[in-house]
């Protein structure tokens, strides 16, 4: 299975090397989305203050674009079907192109964090960095297992473009609660109250437990429902 | 590798080993057509079956089924000694479908869809080399994106990644459609070595005069069924009629 | 007064909805009964 | 192939009532046909106590009345998605894969979904008359809207068609996921409002003092909305059966067409 799995990713990512599709559109469009926020909410203080929200928003918005590409690139010229008829286990596929897509969105992720700095003037606090990026990891993981399952489901659906959202971003309230909670607790305005009075780092870590439990249910999950899911798509 | 010298087709008395594939009454639907309606055919070891038939007649259905990829309506049918109702997915090593898409990465190389397709099927390097090769594409052309290719060059591509997966039963579905001349040739030689090294072949063509100089024997596909042809009329090398 | 008018409404849209769809359910049943021989459901 | 549509055992003697002699079809016997009299009955009682015989609330006058639409709604909405999971469960577990689990699970969310909408109608009135507010961010409602939106997409799914067994497989995997998402969407909802100082509303009903007849209303309320819950599923997986079947009759009468196809394209 990690044979399949390493094998499947390289693929994945060879091809995101190769067309920088992901590079030259998606990540602009994250960014995009960053300064949409600042132009809809406008006042300064809103924005420091939502900023984490924010940051997990336009990654799950991003989070969209990517599953639907990364399955694009499956279906465009059949070769879900020759995949299938390769009779490699499904369970690899599902671990290559969940990490595939884990590997996207941490880059997009580095990207937004700088734009959440530089465009909300958010602070995060020194002590706040580890925080940040085990939260980032785990939430990261979490959206890409749930993000290529639930591709994978689409994948082969006539209606795949519309019928993605609605089924992925009810499962992914709980890490847009979780991750989100778990970066204010780590941000901090500079000068001014926290972003909510009182909010100490170790508040942040029963978010970081529940998005641990998040990542290792849907991985699981997924290991087990992607095989008989990409059968029927 | 060394070149296989191509061996004259088998002679049609091969021992009677259980069929590669046997369907009985096979029905399959696509959404709510029947594209199999009850279809039955048995196809032994090492023959070269070619499947005649107009547009729609079920022939990329039944190709498709012999995949394990339609699922099984009513009837029975065994490939590879897998009964496919209870389990689709064991066959799927051993069986190489050529379809009317080619099944490549736009973006990646000739080289990399070839290597990508050979590793799944567990192909080393040299197989995969090889198999470049044996389809003219190891020079320049290797590192060409797939996407830029044209018809007869990717169709050319499918079945390099198709002989790098060394299956035991081949199904293809019009495989000459897009090559040109010596495009034709290779392929009769591929689908040559495949049967010298013991593939049995299931083709679904409308180029019968090609098809039927390979064929050891040749089926009609009409109406979701399968009407048997008599043999004596298949295979150039008994000099059969056109 | 307002509190009246609510709660008339939470009853009839409650009723009035699962009426109509018992309805619905029953006519699209008899419309697809018609092929299937009453014989040999399982239920009868 | 015309069908009469007889009633094979008509219950001699005890002559059907005249609601369920109008809706006899093809998917009543006489067991929906006792259980589809007692919840009209029920429901009829319900009604009654509901709107006339229980008193009004000391604190929200007659807006407590809407209590018993919207609990026993809620628990039918739970209760049918318990059985979805449930059923998704049993097919995909079972060496069989009879499709009678897939209906079941079909006919079950969906009528789980429109006992969510109404819940979510009431709840949101209901809330209005007692907090002021139609909706507030309270753990319980929270997973109730998510619980709505997932089904939703679980019936979305479902119509995606593909031979009976490929939607019931989908199905079921898709029925077993939204189970997982409930615990993991309601603990971190909780998580969540816990931040928030101020009380947690619980319930409307939190604070409405429960007398005996008022305790009562209720509780037929439960039992009347079950009963009603069943009957439908019952018959919702039997029309399910039929349109199966009907698709079956469909496949049949498209082989003959196929195969009259073939003895044109020899005799051509």
């Amino acid at each position: 299975m990690w044979r399949t799995a390493r094998l499947v990713a390289a693929k994945d990512l060879g091809i995101e090397w190769r067309s920088r599709q992901v590079t030259n559109q998606v990540l602009p469009f994250a960014g995009l989305t960053l300064v949409l926020f600042a132009f809809a909410l406008d006042r300064d203080e809103i924005t420091a203050r939502v900023a984490p929200g924010l940051f997990w928003l336009a990654t799950t918005f991003s989070l969209i674009v990517l599953v639907q590409r990364t399955f694009a690139v499956e279906t465009a010229d059949g070769a879900l079907d020759t995949l299938r008829v390769a009779g490699v286990d499904p369970a690899g596929i599902y671990l290559g192109k969940a990490l595939a897509l884990a590997a996207q969105l941490v880059v997009l992720e580095a990207l937004l964090l700088v734009g959440v700095i530089v465009f909300y003037a958010s602070h995060i606090r020194p002590a706040g960095i580890v925080l940040v990026i085990v939260t980032a990891f785990l939430a990261t993981s979490g959206l890409a297992f749930v993000g290529t399952l639930y591709g994978g489901l689409a994948a082969g659906a006539k209606g795949r473009e519309t019928l993605l959202p609605l089924l992925l971003l009810p499962v992914v309230a709980p890490v847009l609660i979780g991750a989100t909670r778990a970066f204010e607790a780590a941000f901090g305005t500079r000068g001014g109250e926290g972003i909510r009075a009182g909010v100490e780092i170790s508040d942040g870590w029963p978010w970081v437990g529940m998005l641990a439990i998040f990542a290792a249910v849907f991985g699981a999950a997924g290991v087990l429902a992607f095989g008989p899911l990409l059968e029927e798509a | 590798m060394s070149p296989v010298e191509p061996v004259p087709a088998p002679s049609t008395t091969v021992a009677i080993a259980a069929p590669v594939v046997a369907l009985r009454h096979v029905v399959a639907v696509l959404g709510r057509f029947p594209a199999l309606a009850g279809a039955s055919l048995e196809v032994q070891a090492g023959e070269v079956l070619l499947l005649k038939g107009p547009n729609g007649a079920g022939k990329t259905t039944l190709l498709r089924l012999c995949a394990g990829l339609v699922p099984l309506v009513r009837g029975e049918a065994e490939v590879l000694g897998h009964d496919l109702r209870t389990d689709r997915a064991a066959i799927r090593q051993h069986v190489g479908l050529l379809g009317h898409q080619n099944g490549l990465y736009a973006d990646l190389s000739v080289r990399e869809n070839v290597r990508f397709w050979g590793r799944t099927a567990g192909a080393s390097d040299g197989e995969i080399n090889a198999a470049l090769t044996q389809l003219g594409l190891d020079g320049r052309l290797a590192t060409v994106p797939a996407g830029r290719l044209s018809a007869g060059q990717r169709r050319r591509t499918a079945l390099a990644c198709l002989i790098a997966r060394r299956a035991r039963l081949w199904l293809l579905d019009e495989p000459h459609a897009g090559l040109d001349a010596d495009g034709r040739d290779l392929l009769d030689d591929v689908i040559r070595r495949a049967v010298g090294a013991g593939a049995t072949v299931l083709v679904a063509s409308h180029e019968l005069e090609r098809a039927k100089a390979l064929a050891t024997r040749i089926v009609t596909v009409a109406g979701g069924l399968v009407h048997n042809e008599s043999p004596d009329d298949a295979g150039a090398d008994r000099g059969g009629r056109v | 007064m307002r509190d009246n008018v609510f709660v008339a409404i939470c009853y009839a849209l409650t009723l009035g909805s699962l009426l109509s769809y018992a309805t619905v359910l029953l006519r699209r049943a008899r419309r697809a009964g018609r092929v299937a021989k009453s014989e040999e459901l399982p239920w009868t | 192939m015309s069908t009469t549509v007889p009633n094979p055992q008509s219950i001699p003697g005890t002559n059907a009532s005249a609601v369920s002699r109008r809706w006899r079809g093809i998917t009543s016997t006489g067991f929906s046909r006792v259980l589809g009299v007692a919840t009209l009955v029920l429901v009829v009682w319900l009604v009654l106590f509901g709107l006339l015989f229980s008193p009004p609330d000391q604190t929200q006058q007659s807006s407590v009345r809407i209590m018993y639409i919207h609990v026993p709604t809620a628990w039918v909405a739970y209760l049918a998605f318990g059985v979805t999971g449930l059923s998704s469960a049993m097919y995909l577990f079972r060496r069989a894969h009879s499709l009678a689990w897939d209906r079941v699970a079909g006919a079950s969310a969906e009528i789980g979904v429109m006992f969510m909408a109404l819940t979510l109608i009431t709840g949101s009135l209901w809330g209005r008359l007692t907090w002021g507010v139609y909706w507030a961010w309270d753990a319980r409602l929270t997973t109730t809207a998510f619980l709505f939106v997932t089904y939703v997409g679980y019936l979305a799914v479902r119509r995606l068609g593909g031979s009976h067994q490929a939607r019931a497989k989908r199905s079921a995997v898709l029925g077993l996921l939204a189970v997982i998402e409930i615990p993991l969407v309601h603990f971190s909802v909780e998580l969540w409002r816990s931040l928030h100082q101020e009380a947690s509303v619980a319930n409307p009903s939190g604070d409405v003092k429960m007398d005996g007849l008022m305790l009562f209303s209720l509780f037929v309320g439960l039992i009347a909305f079950s009963l009603l819950y069943f009957w439908l599923v019952l018959h919702r997986q039997r029309a399910m059966y039929l349109e199966d079947q009907y698709d079956d009759a469909d496949l049949d009468v498209a082989l003959v067409e196929r195969r009259a196809e073939t003895k044109e394209h020899s005799r051509a």
